[in-house]
């Protein structure tokens, strides 16, 4: 063996090692969250409101809040992205306008959570009037959604083959039913994928929330579901803490004698719900492509 | 006849172009709505942060150059206290030094994950390098404050608060975004370079090192700075083990503070309009700045890189 | 190949065949005329030779053309130049055919020699069957049965060209009335020789059909 | 002879400032294979794409002179393109088949034109894939995804697909380099059934193909036609001295 | 195709339902809903939100939502009138850029702040000058005062909070703190403070636990009683103001704020004390007077 | 005959249990180019890479029988596979030249291998692309990016890359498949040219190629040399069936 | 076509010409072995002749093989085509000039005609002018002066037949002694006029080869 190859097997070695060491570091911040989380995890947990400073709260409220506060904003921010990115990977043509376009795009996504919380504070908590308010909340998330969740998904358009284009138009598709039919169709598991991970995001942003969805979890009365009435688990109007805003909060202002195993626990729940988000964004991914491409 | 049906068919507005006309607008609206949306927080932060200097008559010199953060208080030449280099410096070392920490694990994890055992890579890597970017920063801070500064305490000396402790919390959370695109980026590399370098008899190390960092450098050095965008804009982690203190650092295990865990902590105790909420917005006007910066690095890079395609 | 190319050459070898029935038919029909001193049907022996001839043209310039377009090689090369060769070796061989015809035509009303002619009649018969057996077996790529034709032929005509030109030497130098008769009888002999010639030829590019190997028989 | 179904007289075609096409006079006869042929670059494929308008979707280019499809100016404004494209179906160069199961693959066309009855569309289903020669290799799978079948299968599919909607004219754009020597051949053989109903106009970069497959060859260099003719003449005696060079492959 | 449009009638049909059920609900319950938003103060923030809590519980169809967001913000909120509520622990005049004018004071509770320090310095006690030395940075290590051989570690809460303008009123008596690591949340303070050898900071009272040790000033110890009796001097007041005179939910909701039931409750399972029980009042320049009650 | 510079005895190689190569009896002369045709799948690709050991990148290959490079066996544990590929080149179907200069990339082997006098390695890289009939086309641009050449010129880049390390053998997998035709017939020109100090074995799915340049040509199907023989045999009188079929065109 | 096809043509080319040549001088010597009867010289070009059909069945096969690698269109395959086709031409040109020197060898010794040998030595020279002008313009696919040729030596030895003919048949009926030898100079003649008809072919192989076109001189 020569020298050059010992080179290269110390050197993979010290790779090995690396990755090793990556995966050690991951290992244990997952552990830790989890082994000093999981264990105050209980149905009771899950389900039951917070206290504000005697033991015993639970997440329930906050745990709703951010599924619903997610999926408010993604109703919101996925037609806006799917639009703007379907223009931007189809229609736009290639000159500074677009690529103007795609950095101020670019900046909105790199901008601190903090700034675009505030932002919405003020234009919809202050200016619009909506109070802290779960729409408030779902509007910055939007906000802050947006930009990552356009860029998503014009990734995923960009990576259908301009084969399935022509195609489309050679088989006398209007462009737009190109898009809508065909392009969108084999760029949905890429779509898919990313709305979900832009939902791990989401589920997780605390500093956009803390000045618009608020930050106090009003008890909610769950035989309500109209969305009128501002008790209602539905009420846009509710001010809405979520279960990142809870975690921040505790950990700053909380009182209560158990706060370290509730922010564990909120931590090891958030971190479990994004791992399911994950793998439900492969599976998801990979089953809707096999739907699509087998529709009967 | 027949040419004549074809052409009255061939000629008539039809109902698709209509739907492609309205189809076109719809998407355009969206895009427009997108764009009113960053303008107006562009201008909204431009304006407020620009009053600092516009309304209150700070100057620029002594906002870049001071380093008494004070904008309660008067200075002793007389002049309001915000003097933003603590926070500025602060934030370009956590920044560089996440930066300069995380690339080469960042690089070493991915070439594992491509190169050497992409089977393994794909399977554990990959889904937790995932899962790492989703974990809220409040999380990591909080992980900071219990394990990270004692740990830095314990071995660096000092209050365990710093920039040191900034910098091996950003380390990891900015990792998983570097990881993550340096995988793409080497993934983007073409199996046959590897083939090419093999053939010419180099070994595997040599393949990597000569041929597919050289080929993924402009990707990595994206990727890299996407991480540092990362790292520049997060608070709430950092916030809570930088130590926080508007100080110049003199070491890295002194206090500091970084543009962004000031802004934050400093919002809710301010009034809006005041010198101090404006002084607060300037930080974000930097910040701004900043975002801008770092993305047109980003993208000179990859226009350096295509080029070079 | 593709298809067009097999639809293709079975046209062109069913052309080549037609060919070689056209010129087999002349051949007969040549001797016979000479033999039954039938101007008539001399007459349409050499009208028809036109038509050989165009045909020939045709299947030259046909299997060019294919070569030019469809690239063969190996087996399908060969069928193309096989053909492309022996249809020089038929046409020739009609050439021939219509040379008796005119014969023929020229010998009616001269003095003859019975006994040379009865030959003659015999040496056509025989070069007319060699004839057809080498294009039947050119049609079937039967290398066996034209090594067989070359063969069994190749002494048998020979020695008639003897048989025709000592008698025929002998009336003349009998009797110089009979001199033009003769000489015709010669050249008959001399063309029924060259189709014999040709046959085998045939025969070889049977051979080369079937083998890809150039040979000389006999 | 017969008028042409595709016509072209004056044709040019500029990419900003960059002329690609020059007064191209092309006339295509119905129910013929014409080739297009030349050395890359020489504006095969632009040419092509403006026979159904597919040109239209790139960003500066200007196109002057009269492209007629049965004597109707396709470049009048009036043209509905997705008729026209309709009637002017186009196959790649690259099998593209949409990543849907082979009967959706097929029946797309026709669906987002608001076919629904179903034994219509199974009928139609049978008929293209039987034309495109794929049916017996597919007829068990049509519900399978297109892209598990192989590049040969999948760029028949493709040509399925395009007689789905029944055009009148298909215009292939080397449909067949990306394919391996087998594949490409029953792609060949696929097209000399075709010509029987449909007017195929191809562009190839190989000659044996083109010579093999297409009754007129139209050589292209630089933007110009250099001359088109029966294929047999072109490969056996061009007139053009250009051309004997190419078709002989004495290039460059 | 089929599967498609089954989801999307299957949509439709969740909607109408929906719709029809929100309706049938929404008449028999929505006529007397209101709801007012308190902001600001973190300090604040736990008792308001745990009142207004039992307020609702109390009173069906009514909301009072509780944000914190800093005296800052409830400062200003209130002044432009975006919200019913500010919380504040500041007198409005204490605070930079806001124009107390329109502003009605309604002094909810008192607070007592006490600095805390880790456990391990070795110190409970301190004079007000030590502690203002600490605190001004002329003192680095805990020996000097009588500690452990341990370096000071100073935590500050953010300029303009509430505890730390109290903190510097009224223990460092005017003097500033030395410019060092600041959090902007007392929990924050708290587990640092605990975690962190050498540490000092000040929270409200509400906020010391076991995890850290308070410090007696001039032998006084941070007591509620000796906040009542003013022996303990560091002190203030949490306001929350309104916009002009309070009028319907809000007067209630404060005047509910004031009653003995929630102030024998609530105040003391959190920590604050209630104007009622102090036997001194202070303005917001820090005069005293010997009075009690509410403002 | 002379010994050959290359054989393969008994060759068999397996993928997992998929056995692609039944026992390869294969012998290559010096300074002849061997093309190696057959449909898809038939193993050319997988026997090439045999040669220089290339499979042994791949999990789960098992090789079984010999390969010899002159009279050495390449799989013995002994060989150092670094100089082994040295000895045997490989040019790839994709023109893949690293994204370097084109100097860095003439230079790439030697470098490794710790060349570093400057004036040694000028020399090399003059040599080596004027070998691959390049160098007039880049000589002036030597510091230019490799990938801002065509297509043709990259994959000249590539073998003058190959020859600039010296090697015995150049293998080539498909090397003009990805190029235009001109471009094919410059490469070609190169390989006949390089013909005289090299020994050449191509792998090429255009049979015309093979007649063309080739010396040798070896049929494989399924795993197996069907026939391997002179080129010209090969394509005027096969001695199988099968290589008749093939070599006509006659697939399927 | 690649490097090597044009190396290749240029080399089956010359093997063409030099065949050419071969023939060519085979014509030239029976013919004068033929007039100086010179059995010797005859005897040379017989033996000759087996190189000759050497040469040209190499010349088939590499022709045939050359279609078979090299795939060649238009002028390319012409030019192989044609050789192809012409040196059938050429070997049986080639072969009847084997039949004269074979003449030249039985006449030996007979009694001869002198006016009928000038007359055939008139002939042969031209129609030995005639062959090397073929084959010239062929090497040169010169169409022109293949039409030329051909148009130039049609009617003058066509004439030649006649002119040996008549006295022959003269000399024959006067004195049957001299049979044998006027048969032979009727056969030299008719070889000489076959070796013609070759030469008039290539000249048609020469204006194919230039314009593609096949047809019929004469
Ligand atoms: N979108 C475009 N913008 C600018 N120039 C273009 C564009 N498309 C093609 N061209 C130029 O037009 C000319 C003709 O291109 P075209 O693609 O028609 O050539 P082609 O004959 O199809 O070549 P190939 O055989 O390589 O496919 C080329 O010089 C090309 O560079
Ligand atoms: N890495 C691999 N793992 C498993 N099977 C493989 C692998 N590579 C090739 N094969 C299989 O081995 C057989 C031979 O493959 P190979 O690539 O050698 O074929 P080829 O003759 O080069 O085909 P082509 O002409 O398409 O390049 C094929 O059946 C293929 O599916
Ligand atoms: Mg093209
Ligand atoms: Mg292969
Ligand atoms: O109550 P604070 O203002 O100190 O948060």
């Amino acid at each position: 063996m020569n020298r050059m190859q010992k080179q290269s097997q110390v050197a993979m070695g010290l790779l090995r090692a690396i990755a090793g060491f990556v995966v050690l570091i991951l290992a244990f911040l997952i552990g830790y969250i989890f082994i000093t989380g999981l264990p105050n995890i209980s149905w009771k947990f899950l389900t039951s409101p917070a206290k504000a400073f005697s033991a015993g709260g639970g997440i329930g409220i906050q745990l709703f809040n951010s599924f619903y506060l997610l999926i408010l904003a993604m109703l919101i921010s996925l037609p806006i992205a799917l639009g703007a990115s379907i223009y931007l990977n189809e229609y736009a043509k290639d000159n500074w306008f677009t690529s103007t376009i795609r950095t101020a795009i670019e900046i909105l996504s790199s901008l601190p959570s903090v700034v675009v919380g505030l932002f919405g504070f003020l234009l919809f908590v202050v200016q619009y009037n909506f109070g802290f308010s779960i729409i408030s909340g779902a509007l910055t998330l939007t906000i802050f959604n947006l930009p990552l969740l356009t860029r998503n998904i014009e990734e995923a358009l960009a990576s259908v083959a301009d084969d399935q284009r022509q195609g489309g138009l050679g088989l006398g598709l209007s462009k737009y039913e190109t898009i809508i039919h065909i392009v969108v169709p084999a760029a949905l598991p890429g779509i898919i994928s990313g709305i979900i991970l832009c939902s791990g995001r989401v589920f997780g942003e605390a500093a956009a929330l803390i000045y618009t969805a608020g930050q106090s979890a009003p008890a909610l009365n769950f035989a309500d579901w109209n969305p009128f009435n501002i008790d209602s688990p539905l009420s846009p109007l509710r001010p809405a803490e979520t279960l990142a805003v809870h975690i921040w909060k505790i950990n700053s202002e909380g009182i209560m004698p158990d706060l370290t195993k509730v922010s564990s626990g909120s931590a090891a729940v958030l971190v479990l719900a994004i791992l399911i988000f994950n793998l439900s964004a492969r599976y998801i991914g990979r089953k809707v492509f096999e739907k699509m491409t087998s529709m009967d | 006849m027949q040419n004549q049906k074809l052409a009255k068919q061939l000629m008539k507005k039809s109902k698709t172009a209509r739907y492609e006309r309205f189809g076109r607008l719809l998407c355009l609206s969206a895009l427009l709505l997108i764009m009113v949306i960053v303008i107006g927080i562009i201008a909204f932060i431009a304006t407020k942060g620009m009053s600092t200097f516009m309304k209150d008559h700070i100057s620029m010199k002594d906002f870049f150059t001071g380093t008494i953060w004070n904008p309660g208080a008067k200075t002793p030449s007389g002049h309001a206290a915000v003097g933003a280099l603590p926070m500025i410096v602060g934030s370009f070392l956590v920044t560089i030094l996440a930066a300069i920490l995380s690339t080469p694990f960042a690089i070493g994890t991915a070439v594992y994950m491509t190169e050497i055992s992409p089977k393994r890579g794909a399977k554990i890597l990959q889904p937790v390098t995932e899962l790492l970017v989703g974990i809220p920063s409040v999380v990591y801070g909080f992980i900071g404050l219990s394990v990270v500064v004692p740990f830095v305490r314990n071995t660096f000396g000092g209050s365990g608060f710093g920039i040191l402790s900034g910098t091996f919390v950003l380390f990891v959370m900015i990792l998983p975004t570097i990881v993550s695109m340096t995988v793409d980026s080497l993934k983007s590399v073409p199996t046959y370079y590897r083939q090419a370098s093999l053939a010419l008899g180099a070994t595997k190390w040599q393949t990597i090192w000569k041929v597919v960092l050289r080929a993924a450098s402009p990707g990595i050095l994206t990727a890299v700075v996407f991480g540092m965008a990362r790292a520049f804009g997060e608070a709430l982690a950092v916030q809570m083990v930088i130590g926080n203190a508007s100080l110049m650092p003199h070491n890295l295990v002194s206090p500091a503070s970084t543009l962004t865990s000031v802004l934050t902590a400093g919002m809710g105790n301010t009034v809006m309009g005041s010198l101090q909420n404006d002084a607060l917005w300037s930080l974000a006007l930097v910040l701004l700045a900043m975002s801008l910066f770092f993305n047109l690095l980003v993208h000179f890079i990859g226009k350096k890189g295509a080029f070079s395609k | 190949m593709g298809k067009v190319f097999d639809e293709e050459i079975v046209t062109l070898k069913a052309d080549f065949m037609k060919l070689g029935a056209m010129v087999g038919e002349a051949i007969t029909n040549a001797g016979q005329a000479f033999i039954d001193h039938d101007v008539h049907a001399a007459q349409t022996v050499v009208t028809n030779d036109h038509e050989i001839n165009h045909l020939q043209i045709h299947i030259e310039k046909r299997s060019f053309e294919m070569i030019a377009l469809y690239q063969p090689v190996t087996g399908d090369l060969r069928e193309v130049v096989g053909i492309l060769k022996a249809v020089t070796d038929l046409e020739r061989a009609g050439d021939h055919a219509r040379n008796i015809a005119r014969a023929a035509i020229s010998i009616k009303g001269k003095p003859r020699i019975g006994d040379v002619e009865r030959i003659v009649a015999t040496m056509a018969k025989e070069v007319s069957e060699q004839y057809n057996e080498s294009i039947s077996s050119y049609g079937e790529a039967d290398q066996d049965r034209a090594k067989e034709t070359a063969k069994r032929f190749d002494k048998v005509i020979d020695s008639h060209y003897n048989d025709i030109a000592a008698p025929s030497y002998q009336a003349m130098a009998k009797d110089p009335e009979i001199v033009n008769a003769a000489i015709i009888y010669l050249n008959v002999t001399k063309d029924l020789g060259r189709i014999s010639d040709y046959s085998t030829n045939i025969c070889e590019w049977t051979i080369y059909l079937a083998t890809g190997k150039i040979i000389e028989l006999n | 002879m017969t008028a042409p179904i595709i016509s072209t007289n004056n044709l040019d075609l500029y990419y900003g400032d960059f002329q690609a096409l020059h007064q191209i006079k092309l006339a295509f006869q119905e129910n013929e294979i014409s080739a297009l042929i030349g050395p890359s670059g020489c504006g095969k494929s632009t040419f092509l794409r403006c026979l159904n308008r597919m040109n239209d979707m790139i960003d500066g280019v200007t196109i002057t002179g009269a492209v007629n499809f049965r004597d109707q100016d396709i470049y009048s404004p009036q043209t509905n393109l997705v008729d026209l494209r309709k009637e002017i179906g186009m196959v790649f160069q690259q099998p593209n088949p949409f990543p849907f199961s082979v009967y959706d693959n097929i029946t797309y066309g026709l669906r987002i034109a608001g076919v629904k009855d179903k034994q219509k569309l199974d009928e139609i289903v049978e008929r293209s894939l039987k034309q495109a020669a794929v049916w017996d290799e597919v007829k068990d799978h049509l519900y399978d995804n297109a892209l598990s079948f192989s590049g040969g299968q999948q760029q028949r599919i493709c040509i399925a697909r395009v007689l789905a909607v029944s055009p009148s004219v298909i215009l292939m754009d080397e449909p067949t380099s990306a394919l391996d020597p087998i594949s490409s051949a029953n792609i060949e053989n696929t097209l000399l059934e075709l010509k029987k109903d449909y007017t195929i106009i191809i562009v190839t970069h190989n000659l044996q193909q083109a010579s093999r497959i297409s009754d007129r060859t139209a050589f292209f260099m630089e933007g110009r036609v250099v001359e088109y003719d029966d294929t047999t003449k072109m490969f056996v005696n061009p007139d053009d001295k250009q051309t004997e060079d190419y078709v002989s492959g004495r290039f460059g | 195709m089929r599967k498609r449009t089954l989801v999307k009638w299957i949509l439709v049909l969740v909607v109408i339902i929906a719709g029809i059920g929100s309706y049938t609900t929404r008449s028999k319950r929505a006529t007397n809903q209101q709801s007012i938003t308190a902001v600001g103060s973190t300090a604040l923030q736990p008792l308001v939100e745990a009142a207004s809590e039992q307020y609702s519980a109390e009173h069906s169809g009514i909301f009072i939502n509780v944000q914190g967001g800093g005296s800052g913000t409830g400062l200003s909120q209130i002044e432009s009138g975006a919200v019913q509520m500010g919380n504040s622990d500041l007198f409005a005049q204490e605070k930079a850029g806001i124009d107390p004018q329109h502003l009605v004071d309604h002094k909810i509770a008192v607070v007592g702040v006490a600095p805390i320090v880790n456990k391990k310095v070795g110190v409970t006690r301190l004079t007000t000058s030590q502690l203002i030395a600490i605190f001004t940075g002329k003192v680095k290590n805990w020996r000097a005062v009588g500690g452990k051989n341990i370096p000071i570690t100073l935590i500050n809460r953010t300029q303009g909070s509430g505890t730390r303008v109290t903190f510097e009123k009224y223990a460092l008596k005017g003097h500033s703190s030395a410019v060092a690591q600041e959090q902007d949340s007392s929990g924050t303070v708290r587990q640092i403070v605990s975690s962190t050898p050498g540490a000092v900071s000040y929270v409200s009272f509400s906020y010391i636990n076991k995890d850290v040790q308070p410090i007696s000033i001039d032998g006084v110890s941070p007591t509620e009683r000796n906040v009542m009796l003013n022996h303990w001097k560091i002190w203030a007041y949490e306001h929350i103001y309104t916009n002009g005179k309070p009028t319907g939910l809000t007067k209630k909701f404060l005047n509910y704020l004031q009653t003995k039931h929630i102030q024998t409750t609530l105040f003391n399972k959190l920590g604050y004390i209630s104007v009622k029980d102090m036997h001194y009042q202070r303005t917001w320049k820090g005069q005293l007077s010997k009075e009690s009650g509410v403002a």
